[in-house]
């Protein structure tokens, strides 16, 4: 079982070129799926010594041929080191002896390979499966796309990951020191500013309790409600009316007239 | 003769449309046919393909129907296009798979079934419309969550979701032990082993 | 039943190709058959065409053949592309994401940030009801100030406006620090993690 690991891994017969090969492990779940199956180990009964010694020999390789050792290989080298120490560790003789079946320092690596190998036969069935633009091919004559020609109510293609995107790049073209923080905050505050705009649409008018009515009233829920309450109010969008001292207080829209605004927008 | 039209209208129709036509959308374009005339215009089409040695089929795909041409003439079609054909990396697949057959799923649950960083992967997929963001997870740090497209059962043949072999019966072709269910996976740091915390660190803070 | 096997071939050729397709192309991407063949495949192409009330025929346009629907179904065909799912252009969706994500935002910051004007785009998203006017911002000139609306976050799947995703969370995925953690490799046991150092010392060789 011993030998230098290029022997050891790399058959000569199999792999010419063995350099190239090194490159091609997923990450090391499936190095060492790839240990236990040349080793015909259990996936279920792995001797960890053997496979923990495979392993390191693997990395000391790729460390000699000067090959950049992803941080992932070494996480998984000490977990092995750590599971190989625990199995040397007298089993300790707890009461709750039911529970020493779970106490097997290996369960969680092997529960990992084994989930691992089901994805990754799941992907091989996958890619074995015939493609649009591998295999099969569609017409590619898109019709020309324009938000411009509108009329009809059709539904929208929308993507999130397209608005993050446009964001992205229009913020990548603008000088950056004006725009970099406030983001998640500003959103809340403005997630705010809707919710107080659909209330009161939705009755005309709205109680300036009912704004703190709802939800697990946090402490960052308030803030952002009394904050968004101001900026609503800073725009003109509402009003907040009492009928007398001490009554409750009322929040209404305020007297801007959309339509006039829509025109103002064309201009 | 009406049955032929119609027939020969969805044909046109498929031939025209930019992606696979659901039934609702030919129903919808075609109001002066019902539900059942075009049912049997895309059964007759389908037949007609397979019978008269057509270069293209119909197939039923993303919860519609769309041309396309043989597989057994890939290698021929590859000649005229112009871009190189697909090609899919092992991490590419692996990462669909997990999202496809876990959605919705974040990152870190797909770094810790894969063993290694995928935000490059993620990424790469988001930008080729094969997954997309379906929202944010209600557990703390609201990490985004992913699923697949509608491009995605395109590319790979699917008429949906369901059409994908379950895990049980790839597990049962590679004859490996049985595995329990899918449960949650242990991401809480604070639930979880000790080893996979230092991967969990270089997650993104949200 | 080579000469079936042409005319499917061809068949597929034409389907798949985003132009007419001349003679010669289709020469070149066919070494296998010669010219004369690959003529009789067109003309039974043709007429299988003609003769089964097919929804598509065969022109010969340009110096090349295509396939095209049949000028009587030109009304059905348009029918579809009135029915198209609307895309967004680019201008509308980067004017959507600054809304989005600066609400509430004026006119003049968006154009600020786009480098252009406007003032079409942003009356489409009105009109698309996918932005909505908040007030007025207490600057002179008062400007009109944006912020998105409820069916923006239906159009999104979008609990509320938390849910967005950060341009950080973005931005996370397409780094590639992988390679920035490596560290020495754990293989002398003396390096490895303290507290299973003296257990080592006692390791069976296997």
């Amino acid at each position: 079982m011993t030998g230098s690991p290029t022997q050891l891994l790399f058959d000569p017969l199999q792999y010419s070129g063995y350099t190239v090969r090194v490159d091609t492990f997923e990450g090391p779940l499936d190095l060492l799926l790839h240990l236990i199956r040349k080793n015909e180990m259990e996936i279920c009964d792995i001797p960890i010594a053997s496979i923990t010694r495979q392993y390191l020999e693997y990395l000391e390789l790729m460390k000699e041929l000067n090959l950049e050792v992803a941080g992932e290989f070494l996480v998984m080298a000490s977990t092995l080191l750590q599971i190989k120490s625990r199995m040397l560790l007298p089993s300790p003789e707890e009461d709750e002896a039911g529970e020493a079946e779970e106490q097997d320092p290996r369960a969680e690596l092997i529960r990992r390979l084994l989930e691992y190998q089901r994805y990754k036969d799941a992907a091989a069935v996958l890619g074995a499966r015939e493609l649009l633009g591998r295999d099969l091919f569609s017409r590619s004559l898109p019709f020309p796309d324009e938000l411009e020609e509108k009329g009809e109510d059709q539904p929208l293609v929308l993507e999130l990951f397209d608005l993050v995107e446009a964001f992205r790049q229009v913020l990548s073209k603008v000088p950056f020191e004006r725009f970099h923080d406030v983001i998640s905050e500003t959103i809340s505050v403005a997630e705010r500013i809707g919710r107080i705009l659909d209330k009161i649409d939705q009755s005309g008018s709205v109680l300036f309790e009912e704004l703190f009515d709802e939800e697990p009233l946090t402490r960052e829920l308030v803030i952002a409600t009394f904050l968004a309450l101001l900026e609503l109010c800073r725009l003109n969008s509402i009003k907040v009316a009492q009928s007398e001292p001490f009554a409750a207080i009322l929040l209404i829209r305020g007297n801007e007239s959309l339509s006039s605004e829509i025109e103002y927008v064309e201009s | 003769m009406s049955s032929l039209e119609c027939k020969a209208l969805v044909e046109g129709l498929l031939f025209v449309a930019d992606g696979p036509l659901s039934m609702d959308r030919l129903v919808s374009i075609l109001p002066e046919r019902d539900r059942q005339e075009i049912l049997a215009a895309i059964e007759a089409l389908r037949l007609d393909c397979e019978r008269n040695a057509r270069g293209i089929t119909l197939a039923e795909v993303a919860g519609g129907y769309q041309l396309r041409t043989r597989p057994e003439h890939a290698e021929v079609m590859r000649r005229l296009q112009k871009s190189r054909p697909l090609k899919f990396s092992q991490s590419a697949l692996e990462s669909l798979a997990i999202i496809a057959y876990r959605q919705p799923v974040t990152r870190a649950e797909i770094e810790y079934l894969r063993g290694v960083d995928c935000g490059g992967v993620v990424k790469t997929l988001l930008e080729k419309k094969l997954i997309r963001i379906l929202g944010k997870k209600d557990v703390p740090g609201r990490p985004i969550v992913y699923g697949t497209t509608r491009e995605f059962l395109e590319t790979f043949n699917l008429k949906n979701l369901n059409a994908l072999p379950t895990l049980k019966e790839i597990q049962d072709l590679a004859e490996l032990p049985v595995y329990e269910e899918q449960g949650e996976l242990p991401l809480d740091p604070s639930l979880s082993v000790p080893f996979i915390q230092p991967l969990l660190q270089g997650e993104p803070e949200s």
